[in-house]
Parts: C-alpha cells; structure tokens; sequence
C-alpha cells in the first residue's frame, strides 16, 4: 500500500464529520428543519432536541476525528516502527464507562418532567374534542351546545378540526378500525389511535392559523391520504364557527345523525 | 509462509468421491453436513436475496422521489395503472424490502454464513456439534424463501403491514382489501425463519461450549466467537417468543380468534369478530422478540469486525474483557428494552419511562464498544485493505446510527421523530452502514479462506468508496428530512403543507441510492470472478493468527490437518520481544519454540 | 507448522472424547484427523442441546401463558369452568396420566442403564400408550367443547359474550335459515306422543325462545332467558358436580339447532384455551412419535442418552401440563 | 434425531447411584398427593371461598413445588451439577419479567377502555342476568 492510501482514506474518513456537521448547519437556512411550533410545550421537547443534538454532536465530532487522526498518524506507510502492544486500560475503562454513565442518567432524568407534561400530566377537565380514526380520515365529534360529548346534540365534522388559540385542549382519541398516529408537526404531538381504546391529548396552542393533521401510523394503503388540517383561531371566532356548523348539521339533521352513528357504533 | 492449498483439501475433502458421483454430489453440495458449505449455501442463497432486498429499495425510493410515476424497466411488470405503482403496492414494497432485508439477508448471513463457515474453525472443531440439524436449519430457511417469495405472486399481493406487522391491519383480512394469503404467507415464512434459527443457535451453543480446541478456554476466544454465541443466547430467548405471538397472530388471522382486537372492532363497516384482546399485546410480543434481534442483527458484525480491526491494525484489541462483558451487558439490557418502540402506541406512559431509562443504559456498552474499537486502531501500524477499510466504517457509522438513537430513546423527543424519516436514518445507519458495512468486511476477510483466493484489492477499494460516499447520500439526508417530521411508510407526502417542499431532497436521496445498487455490480463482478480467477491465498494470507488460519484454504472435510491446541489468546499482534509481528493462537509460549514455529511457516 | 513438535497436553479426561459418531457420518472418517476437545461442561452434547432447547421451550410457552394470564385476568368477565363445559376432574385425571407416564420413563431410563431391555422397552411402550391416552381424553375434551358450539372460528363462532340485541338478532338469523326452518316445522309437527318427555318441554322452551326473538324490542333480561333456554349456564359455584351439572337446554335436546349461545368472557376463553392446550397437545405428539422411533432402537446402556433426552422432554412437557391444569381448569 | 442418538451417555456414570425406584415412587406418590390438594380450595373446608386470590396462589404454589418436584429428581438436576440453573433461571426470570411488563397494557387494558368497546364486553352484570334468568326461566318451563 502506498503512501497516497494512508492519506487518502483519512479524508474519505474525515469527510464524514466534516460533511456531517455541514449537513446540519445547511439544513435550517434551507428550510428543512423542525417546523415552527405554535405549542405552549413545544419548547421543551425542541430543547431537548437541541440538547442531545449537542451533546451526541461533541461525541460525533470527537470519535469522527479521533477516528481519522488514528487512521492519518499509523497509517502503516508512515516508517517501519512496530505497532504498539498494549492490551487495554483499566483506568480508560473506568473513565469511558462513568463518563457516559453519567451523562446518559442525568439526560434520562432531566427529560422525565417534559415527557410528564406531554403524556402523563393530564389536565382535569372535559375533553374538548373527539377525534376518532379511520380508515382513511378523522372523524371530530363537538360536545355541541351542552358541552357534553356522547348526547345526541353533539357535533360532527370530518378531517376540519377547529380549536380556540390560547386555550388548554384535551382531545378524546379513538380509532375504530386499524392503528393510526395522531401526529401534529407543528404542536409537537403524536399518540397513537387505538381501538378499544380511548387516549387523552392534551396542548394548548399558541398562535392561530392552519396547521396539517398527519397519520404517522400505518393504516393500510391510503395510510399516505389520511390527511386533516387543525385551525386554530381566537375564542370569539371559534365560537362562531361552532354555531356556524352547528347550523349547518341541524339543516341537514338526518345526514349528520347517520355520520353520528357510524361514529359512535 | 506455506501455500498449501487446494489440492491438499480435496485430498481431504470428499474421499469416496470415485464411487457415486451422483449422490456424493448432492451430499457434498446439497444436503450437506459439512459446516462450511452449509455456511456458504447460506452466505449466497443471502447474497442472492440481498440483491432482490435492494431492488426492492429501489422501488420505494423511486416513488418516495417521484411519486406516481411510472417507473423504469419494471414497471410494466407489476402494471396495475400502466408502469405506475400503486399506493397499496408500495406498502407491500417496503414491507417485503424490511422483512427480505432483516429475516433473509442480515440474520441468516450473520449466524447462518458467518457463524456457520466460522464457528468451528475458530474454536478448532472439525464441525458442528450435530452436522444434520445444522443442514436441518439451512433447509428451514427454504420454506420460508419460497413463502417470502410466492407471497408476491399471490391474490392480492404480499403482506403489507410493515415489518412490524401491527394489528388490526394484519389480523383482519377486510382491513386491507384482498389481502387473502400475503400475511398468512408472511406468518408462515416468519415460523420457517424462527425454527431454523432456533436450530442453529442450540447447535452453536452447543458447538462453542463442548468442542473448543484443547487450551481454547472462554477467555482465549476470538471476539467472533463470543458474539456468535451471545447472539445465539439472544436468539434462544427472544425468538420462541415471536413464533408463539406469529401463532397467536394466524389464529386471529384464520380463526378470527381475538387475541390481538379489541371487541366491536368495525373494518370497513363490518364488526370484524368478537375481538376481546389488545393490540398492544402483538406490539410487546413483537418487540420482545425485535428489540434483542436488532443486536443479534449488530452483535456478531462487531465481533467480526474487532478481530479484522486488530489484524490490520497489528495490535491485540483494546479491552478484551471489557469488549466481551460489554457484549453481554448489550444483550441482557436488550431483553428490558423492548418498549421504546412503543413510546407513542398507546403504551402506559410510567412504562415509558422505565424503557426509557434502560434504552438510555443500553448506550453504555455501546460506549465501551466504540471507545475500545478506538483503543485497537490507536497506536496501531494501519493496513488499508478493502476488509480494513469496512471495518472502519463500521465503527465510524456505527457511531452515527448510535448516536442517532440516543434522540428516539428520549421519550419527549421521540413524540416528535417517531415515525419518521429520522427513525428510516437510524436504522439503515446501523443496519446498512453497520452490519452491511461489517459483513462486507468480512466476506473480504474470510474470502481466501471460503476460495482459497483473494479478492481484488483495486476494485474492493472503488467499490467501498462508492458504497461508502453513496450510503451517505441517501441516508445522512434522512435524518434532518426527519427533523422536518417527514413521515415514514408514505407512498406520497408532498400533499402536505409541511412536507411539500421536500422532494428535491428526495430525489437526490434516490439518485445516491441508484449509485449504491449499481456500485454493487462491481462487488458481485469481483466476488465471482475472484472465486475462480482470484490470486490464490495461503492459509493465512493476512498473518491473523486465529485457529481457521492454521487450516488450509479452503478447510478440508474436518477442517484441520494438524491437531490445534491453544497457547494463548487470539490477539498477539506486535508482541514486543519477538520476531514476528504475530502469534498464532497455536504457537507454544516459549520464544524459542516461538521462533522456531515462525520459521517452519 | 511441524506437527508431530506438538503433543496434547493434558488428557481431557472423560467427557472430551466428544466426536461425533455419527452414523452418517461415519464413512468420511477416515479422510480426518480425530481432534479433542478443551472440556467444556460435564456432559454430553446431546444433553446440553437438550437442555438448550428446552430452555428456547420456556420462553416459548411463558409468552403464551403469560398473554393467557394478562388477558385473562383483564378480561371484565371469565367463564367460570363448567360455563364451558370444562371438568375438573376429566382435567384431573389427564394430569394423572402424564404424571405416570413421566415416572414411566424414568423407569425406562433405569432398566436400560441397567441393561434390562426388555424392562426398559415394556416401561417405554407404557409412556407412548398414557401419552396416547392423553391425547384421547384431550380429543374427548376437544368433542364436548365443539359440540356445545365452543370454539372460536370465522366468521363467527357461535359463543356471544352478551344477552344483547345482536345476540337476538343472531338467534333470529339462525332460526330463520331455510334448514332450520323445515325442522322446525317438521317438529312442530310431531305428535306429543312420539316425543319424551324431556322434548316436550323443550319445543315449549323452544317455541318460547321463537316467539321473544321475533319481537326486536326485547329487553336484556328477555334475551337472558333466550339464551338460558339454549343453553344454561349454572349458578352454582365450585364444588357442584361436575360436567353435566347444568339443566339441558335446547341445543342438547336437538343438536341439529346450532343456537348461538352466550358465555360471557367465553370467545377469549375459547382462544386462549385452544391455542395453550393445542401447543401443548402438539408438544405430546412429537414425544410420542420420539418414543415411537426410540421402541425401534435396542434400549441398553449404550442407548440409555437417547431415552434420557427424550425423558427430559417428556418431563418438560408434563411441566407445562402442571402449570396449564390449575390456570385452565381451576382458577 | 440421529444427532442425538449418537450421543452416548459418558456421563450415565453420575447418575447410576442416585435414583433408584424408591425415590421415583415416592416422588410420583407426592405429585399425586400435590394434585388432589389443588382441590382443597373447592372443598368446604377451604376458609377464603369469596378470595379466590387465595386459592389462585395455593394453587400456583402447589405446582410450582410439583415443577420443583419434577425437575429435581425426574430430570435429575438433583443429582447433577448446577451449570443447569445458569440457563433455566433466565429464562424463567425474562419470563416473569415479560408478564410483569404486560399487566399495565394488557392486564390493565379496561382502564382506558372506550365506550364502543365496553358496551360490547361482557360484564359481570351479564353475568347475574344469566343466573337469574336461569332461576327464573328454568323454573317456569321447568325443563326438568
Ligand atoms: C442493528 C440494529 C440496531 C441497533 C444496534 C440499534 C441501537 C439502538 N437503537 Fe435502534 N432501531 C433499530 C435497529 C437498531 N437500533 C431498528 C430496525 C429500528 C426501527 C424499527 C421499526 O420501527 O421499523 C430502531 C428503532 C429504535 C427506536 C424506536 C424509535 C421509534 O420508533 O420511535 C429507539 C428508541 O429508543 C431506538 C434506540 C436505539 C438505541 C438507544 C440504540 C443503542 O444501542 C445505540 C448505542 C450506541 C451509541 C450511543 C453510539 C456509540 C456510543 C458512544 C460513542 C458513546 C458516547 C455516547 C453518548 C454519551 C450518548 N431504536
Ligand atoms: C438490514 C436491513 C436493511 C437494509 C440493508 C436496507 C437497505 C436499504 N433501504 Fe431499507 N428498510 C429496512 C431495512 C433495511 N433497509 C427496514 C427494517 C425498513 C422499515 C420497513 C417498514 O417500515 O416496515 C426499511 C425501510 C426503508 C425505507 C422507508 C420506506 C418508508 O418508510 O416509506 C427506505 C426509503 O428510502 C429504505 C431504503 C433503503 C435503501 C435505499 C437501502 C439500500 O441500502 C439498499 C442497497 C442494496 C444493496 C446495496 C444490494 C446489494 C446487493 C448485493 C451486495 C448483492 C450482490 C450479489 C451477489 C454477490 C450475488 N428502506
Ligand atoms: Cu391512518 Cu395511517
Ligand atoms: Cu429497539
């Protein structure tokens, strides 16, 4: 083997944290990168990304270049000295094993109570909205004017699902057929629709405007089509597009009544 | 050095050869209990499916890049709207992509190929310890190829609820229309690949404990060895697992019994049976088993790759004990691990946290792996083969796909990336990039020992540049398409407002992908021609000092020539003092005798 | 490497003669040098594959038990025993059997270590014919349940978990299929005279079922007592007598009627019943067909390793028996 | 299966001097014994008739101590060295640690169960209907 190999190899190998690095620095300027959260608790999930993007990105760039320094400095070409012969280190053991240790428990720790606010924190109150999954849409359900769900004066929407901005919301999720995701790029919400079961979702939304509802589990063939678009606008115009649908339902009751059975059936 | 080759092991080799041609052929390489060619019955009925593997990729990319487009060359074959695919195709695409890859490529080439061909020449066997359930578990594999296989020609076409194969979508046949036999096939393929590896992995155990060479104790085992056989553990312990819920599964299937839907469970406006399980069940069983299968999928990848490391860098490896311990801690944690595939199913959300916490364990010996992997390359007098420089990339993508899964293991981040293409990274990073990378090195490693020749170091160099600048592409990108939230398993996402603009990536990840398939052309050019026309190795053409290579190349029936008995551990490279830059495991301890074996090579 | 420079250092003692005789194998001996081993474990390879394999059997059945346990014991409502037609003591006695035909083979194992064939063979036949027996009973078991309409099976079995509007409708539908029909007319036909007195009763019972399914605006209770007419199931708790406790209802008078029935909790029941009894009734064959290869073989010492592996199957079998009893027949 | 029959026992050596038809009768005298007492929690006698968890767990004792039993003497780990455990004892603990994972999704799965699905599930409540339907029905067609 050449001269040439040695070199040439540590930067084919020096590339990967070189490219890797510029890769992520490029990937927000293009407009590819986390979609703009509109979530009161977004935040703590970005940051935590952003968190363990740092630390795992100190690990990359140190192991990467460690890699290609070893793999530039005993290249076999570079003189005949003989390979050091050393079996291990008990020291550089201990180090390598704590140090990680140590890192990895205080980021299991330090995640625990933005996963609690997510997923187990869950407000006390009535659910807002009823979204149930199927194949190939979601099926909303409005407590209506009683603001009750499960009455016969409920509301019923299909894949338009509408929410008051600057409000707590705690969706009730169902799914009736196959698993689907309820995923929300922008609220930096997903849980999964399971029949037989039904799953509290709860955010609170920060600005108005439209966002996509995305299925994020696979659900069958038109898994890629099942798509919604979340609205969130101010209390006063919810309300009145509340009214608004709920006229419309009433002016064709027998149609919305049938919707409402599949639904709850 | 001596060159003893061939001719000594057809001596060896197949004695009564002169008597009945016709049934010592099939014997000899068809229903064979020889070891070795069990392991490379295996190694190209893997290689043959790995292609098929790839060409199914390449499908998926193509319409993940340009959706609904007709596609090139084969799409008049699967002509359901005129060369365009259609959505449910492309859902059996990558179903069958993912299950080919994991059931038919990486677990048979690691265990059944590497294991097989490796497993008694390392520990100084003759073979394995019961040669017919050995040819009993390569002959498993073939029901499963052929129900794989026929899945795709069947009404309805093949399975298509991803590898994971979640219910309901695959226990009711009305969730997805004409799906009749394609999931059954799949159960029924998956069972084949269950017993066959459950066979071969007893047999391994069994192997590796009673018939090491005579001074072959546990802690002089080559890190090949060890993995072999924690991996063989694993798959002991995990995979009745998976068969007993692929049972439980057919019977919902077929005998629309309940155990994985819920009651009043209503498909396509019909109540699809009297139901009274859990979904949830299916994704436990399934990731019981799945989980500890993505290390049987790494573990002996590793191991290959540590003891091809310390021979191109002529160094003993970094932490032997530590690496050993380090195997076994991956696979003890991977059995409490399971349920961080289920942080967003639905899973109670205390339970995530308990598999967050042991996901986050899980790094560890992973750590210790890398560092220690860094330790051998260390202060080392590097070669640059083609097999050095996979084993490089190994650690160096290992490291990428690792890292990657310290975001999924951090359960508020994973609410994000579950499911997306970050998850896709992730797992080609250590799949692909990984154990890929891993079994590539190791098929140029252990090529002159399969062929007695040596593969051509030129085009083994162009085709690891092209495959490692290729994977890359196509899959580095995938990782911040993930950070968008781009979802996984979508024949088409550009519909949506927030994924709309991502398809010129897209493209230029099909483009690189297309460049990774072709690259293999190279591979498989040299890998034939080498086969035949290659240089012919010695028995050991790199000066590794493992026991297979003190057999001649190819190993005889019975492999060895000369009894093998072990002196010492099989890392002695550069030992100071000697001569030689390497002991073999065989050569006695004084240096004497040391040096006087040096001569007699 | 010179050879003949290397002796073996040190004699492995007993257990590493390990080369495997096989008798396929056996003709490309010659062409190989007969290595030795580093002693492992003290024990034979076909012992520790063995034991190997039965650990694989562990995990297999403990995920099968263990979705039997978390689905029964979330499950709101589970048949109690004789709601499905399941007798403690038929299940008894099958663990009877296989608690004999395990110490059989045991006795099988010493005869032939002590070189006493012929003992050895006669205990060994005694083991296929109680695992045989096994079997029938557990046929026999398998005939009670299908018979009452006990299985799960598609498109629907004929168990519904609740006296509800569909299970009406369900009984409606079946007695308003064309066959049903004719029968049923044909019965009502008959003169009182040629029946007994029990069919009398019954075609009451029946005639009253019809009349309350036909009205779609039944309440629950009505259909209650539908399905208590098809099919009753007892009130009483452990300790009654066993199958057979229950009042006939109308499907055991006339069997030709396949009513649906209720047994809430019963399709679960049903699923996990099968498919634990199934695996292991399918574990029973192989050691059968095992013991029956094995009778070919002469069963002397030199054998004694062959009958012991099977043995140790055999008990690992009778193990799962000894857990599946009490969580199937009596909890 | 000629794998296995090309294993002759080397190690049958161990075992003669144990066993023995004493021990096996005995053995199978105890498992018989054990089984009958599994129907001790039927009997009248048995204090916690309305706790049937009580006599669940008898129950799983009375086998675990029958398995005990078995896998002592009838597969003579007794007599033999410990290396078994290495692998019996995983795999039993992965086992229970695969239950105990279980119980919060599956074991508990009616805590987060939907109407739909609930107004399906049999109930205990269907239960009693169907008793006193049969007090009530039977009596009146009084089919025996
Ligand atoms: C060979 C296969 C393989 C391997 C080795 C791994 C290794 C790991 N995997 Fe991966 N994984 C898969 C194959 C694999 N995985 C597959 C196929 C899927 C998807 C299945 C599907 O849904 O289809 C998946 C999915 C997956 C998920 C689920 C994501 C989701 O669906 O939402 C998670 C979540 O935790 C995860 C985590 C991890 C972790 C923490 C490791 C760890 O073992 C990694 C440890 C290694 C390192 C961390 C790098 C080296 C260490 C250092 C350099 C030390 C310093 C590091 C720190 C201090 C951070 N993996
Ligand atoms: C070992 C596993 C493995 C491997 C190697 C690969 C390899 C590749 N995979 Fe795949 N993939 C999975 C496992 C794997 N994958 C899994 C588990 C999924 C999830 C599925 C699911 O969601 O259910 C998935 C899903 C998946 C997706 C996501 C689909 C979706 O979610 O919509 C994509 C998209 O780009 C993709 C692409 C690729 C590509 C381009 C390659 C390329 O690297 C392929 C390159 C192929 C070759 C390089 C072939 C080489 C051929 C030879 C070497 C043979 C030579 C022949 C002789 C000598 C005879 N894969
Ligand atoms: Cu719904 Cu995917
Ligand atoms: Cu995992």
């Amino acid at each position: 083997m050449n001269r040439l190999g040695g070199i040439f190899w540590g930067l084919v190998f020096l590339a990967v944290p070189v490219l890797g690095v510029a890769v992520f620095a490029v990937a927000p300027a293009i407009n590819v990168w986390l979609p703009k959260d509109i979530s009161a608790h977004g935040y703590q999930i970005d940051s935590l990304f952003y968190f363990i993007l740092a630390l795992t990105g100190v690990v990359f760039i140190a192991t990467e270049l460690l890699l290609f320094w070893f793999i530039w400095k005993y290249d076999a070409a570079r003189g005949e000295r003989k390979a050091t012969y050393i079996q291990g280190s008990h020291t550089l053991e201990v180090v390598w094993t704590i140090i990680p240790a140590a890192t990895l428990l205080f980021l299991a720790i330090y995640q625990m109570n933005a996963w609690a606010n997510v997923k187990m924190r869950r407000p006390d109150m009535p659910p807002t909205v009823e979204v149930v999954a199927r194949q190939f849409e979601w099926r909303l359900r409005y407590p209506g004017r009683d603001g009750v769900l499960g009455t016969a004066d409920d509301l019923h929407l299909v894949n338009d699902l509408h929410l008051p901005v600057d409000e707590e919301i705690l969706v009730q999720l169902k799914s009736m057929d196959v698993l689907h995701s309820f995923f929300l790029p922008n609220l930096r919400i997903k849980q999964d629709a399971v029949p037989g079961m039904k799953i509290p979702v709860w955010f609170r939304a920060t600005e108005t405007g439209g966002f996509d509802i995305v299925c994020a589990e696979l659900c069958g063939w038109g898994h890629y089509k099942m798509k919604g678009r979340i609205t969130f606008v101010s209390r006063p115009e919810f309300d009145a597009w509340l009214d608004r649908k709920y006229s419309e339902q009433e002016a064709t009751q027998p149609v919305a009544e049938a919707v409402g059975e599949m639904a709850v059936r | 050095m001596s060159t003893v080759t061939a001719p000594v092991s057809t001596e060896h080799g197949h004695p009564p050869a002169s008597q009945h041609s016709v049934s010592t052929f099939l014997s000899t390489y068809v229903f064979s209990k020889d070891h070795k060619v069990i392991g490379l019955q295996f190694l190209f009925s893997t290689l043959l499916w790995f292609l098929i593997g790839g060409l199914l990729a390449l499908a998926v990319r193509w319409q993940v890049a340009w959706p609904w487009s007709d596609v090139p060359v084969v799409g008049k074959l699967f002509a359901q709207q005129g060369g365009q695919m259609s959505p449910e195709f492309y859902t059996m695409l990558f179903t069958m992509h993912a299950t080919v890859m994991i059931f038919l490529v990486i677990i048979p080439i690691l265990a059944g190929a590497f294991g097989n061909f490796l497993i008694p020449l390392m520990i100084g066997a003759d073979d394995m310890a019961f040669p017919t359930l050995n040819m009993l578990s390569y002959w498993f594999m073939w029901p499963a190829f052929i129900a794989f296989g026929a899945s795709f020609f069947v009404e309805g076409g093949a399975a298509s609820s991803g590898w994971t194969s979640y219910p309901p979508l695959s226990t009711n046949v009305a969730s997805s229309p004409g799906s009749g036999w394609g999931q059954t096939l799949w159960l029924i393929g998956l069972t084949f690949v269950g017993v066959s590896s459950m066979l071969g992995s007893v047999n391994y155990m069994t192997t590796i404990i009673l018939m090491r060479a005579p001074g072959m104790t546990m802690f002089r085992l080559p890190m090949t060895i060890w993995a072999m056989f924690i991996t063989a553990v694993l798959q002991a312990f995990a995979l009745p697992v998976l068969t007993a819920a692929g049972f439980m599964q057919m019977s919902d299937r077929m005998f629309s019994t309940g155990f994985f839907t819920p009651e009043n469970n209503i498909v396509n406006n019909a109540v699809a049976g009297p139901g009274g399980g859990q979904p949830l069940l299916w994704q436990h069983l399934f990731w019981f088993y799945s989980h500890p299968a993505v290390y049987i999928m790494i573990l002996p990848a590793m191991g290959m790759v540590s003891d091809i490391l310390t021979c191109f860098a002529r160094k003993p490896l970094f932490g032997y004990r530590p690496m050993v311990y380090s195997i076994a801690g991956i696979a003890g944690l991977g059995f409490i691990v399971w349920g961080h595939h289920m942080f967003m199913s639905g899973m109670n959300p205390a339970l995530g946290i308990t598999f967050m916490v042991s996901t986050m364990m899980i790094a560890l010996p992973s750590a210790v792996k890398t560092f220690n992997w860094l330790g051998t390359v260390w202060g080392g007098r590097i070669q640059f083969t083609t097999a050095m420089l996979f084993a490089l990339s190994f650690v160096s993508m290992f490291i990428i796909g690792g890292l990657s899964g310290i975001f999924m293991a951090a359960t508020p981040v994973d609410i994000f990336i579950h499911d997306t293409y970050f998850i896709v990274a992730h797992f080609h990073y250590v799949l692909f990039a990984g154990t890929a990378m891993g079994v590539w090195a190791a098929i140029y490693f252990w090529f002159p020992k399969m062929f007695g020749r040596t593969m051509n170091e030129f085009w083994g160099k162009v085709h690891f540049f092209l495959t490692f600048v290729f994977l890359n592409g196509t899959f580095f990108t995938m990782h911040i398409l993930g950070a968008v939230g781009f979802p996984r398993r979508l024949a088409d996402a550009y519909h949506y407002e927030t994924f709309h603009h991502l398809q010129p990536m897209n493209a230029f990840m099909t483009y690189c992908a297309i460049g990774m398939v072709a690259s293999q052309i190279i591979f498989a050019v040299n890998f034939f021609w080498s086969m035949f026309y290659g240089p012919v190795a010695g028995r050991n053409p790199w000066n590794a000092n493992g026991l297979e290579w003190t057999a001649p190349s190819p190993p005889g029936h019975g492999n060895f020539d000369v009894q093998p008995v072990v002196y010492r551990g099989p890392y002695e490279y550069s030992v100071p003092g000697v001569e030689k830059d390497h002991l073999m495991q065989t050569d006695p301890p004084n240096a004497a005798a040391a040096a006087a074996a040096a001569s007699a090579h | 490497m010179s050879s003949p420079a290397i002796s073996v250092p040190h004699d492995h003692g007993h257990h590493d003669h390990g080369h495997h005789d096989d008798g396929h194998h056996d003709d490309g001996h010659h062409g190989h040098l007969k290595l030795q081993y580093q002693p492992g474990l003290p024990l034979s390879r076909g012992k520790l594959i063995m034991w190997l394999f039965l650990s694989t059997e562990i995990m297999f059945f403990a995920a099968l038990l263990g979705s039997y346990i978390v689905l029964r014991f979330g499950a709101a409502v589970w048949p109690k025993p004789h709601h499905v037609h399941l007798s403690e003591p038929i299940g008894a006695f099958n663990t009877f059997v296989l608690i004999c035909s395990s110490v059989t083979v045991v006795l099988a194992l010493e005869a032939a270590r002590a070189n006493k064939t012929g003992l050895a063979k006669f205990w060994m036949l005694t083991t296929l014919l109680l695992g045989a027996l096994f079997l029938g009973v557990k046929g026999y078991e398998y005939q009670a349940k299908f018979s009452h309409g006990i299985y799960p099976a598609a498109p629907h079995g004929r168990i519904y978990e609740r006296p509800d509007l569909y299970y009406g409708s369900a009984v409606r539908a079946r007695l308003g299929e064309p066959a049903i029909i004719d029968r049923l007319k044909q019965l009502d036909d008959t003169p009182a005279a040629d029946l007994t007195e029990q069919e009398v009763a019954a075609r009451a019972a029946l005639q009253q079922v019809r009349t309350m399914v036909a009205d779609t605006n039944q309440q629950a209770f009505e259909m209650a007592v539908v399905a208590d007419q098809i099919m009753p199931l007892p009130a009483d708790g452990p300790g009654s007598e066993a199958h057979g406790g229950h009042a006939q209802g109308i499907n055991d008078v006339f069997p030709w009627l396949q009513l649906p029935i209720v047994i809430p909790g019963g399709n679960m029941w049903a699923s996990t019943y099968f498919l634990l009894t199934g695996f292991h009734a399918v574990h029973v064959v192989v050691g059968l067909i095992v013991f029956a290869v094995l009778l070919g073989y002469t069963l002397g010492p030199k054998n004694a390793g062959m009958i012991e592996n099977a043995g140790l199957y055999w008990h690992f079998v009778d193990l799962v028996w000894i857990f599946l009893f009490p969580l199937l027949y009596l909890f | 299966m000629s794998d296995h029959a090309a294993q002759h026992d080397d190690t049958a050596g161990h075992d003669h001097a144990h066993g023995g038809l004493g021990k096996y009768l005995a053995v199978f005298l105890a498992l018989c014994v054990l089984t009958t007492m599994s129907f001790f929690t039927y009997s009248a006698a048995w204090p916690w008739r309305d706790q049937p968890q009580v006599g669940w767990a008898f129950m799983l004792a009375v086998s675990c101590t029958k398995a005990m039993l078995v896998v002592l003497f009838f597969m003579h780990v007794w007599w033999e060295a410990n290396w078994k455990y290495v692998l019996t004892i995983p795999a039993a603990m992965m086992a229970l640690f695969l239950v105990i994972m279980l119980i919060p999704d599956i074991g508990l799965r009616n805590r987060m169960v939907s109407q739909e699905r609930a107004l399906h599930m049999a109930r205990p409540s269907d239960v009693l209907l169907l008793e006193r339907a049969g007090e009530g029905g039977r009596s009146k067609s009084s089919a025996h």
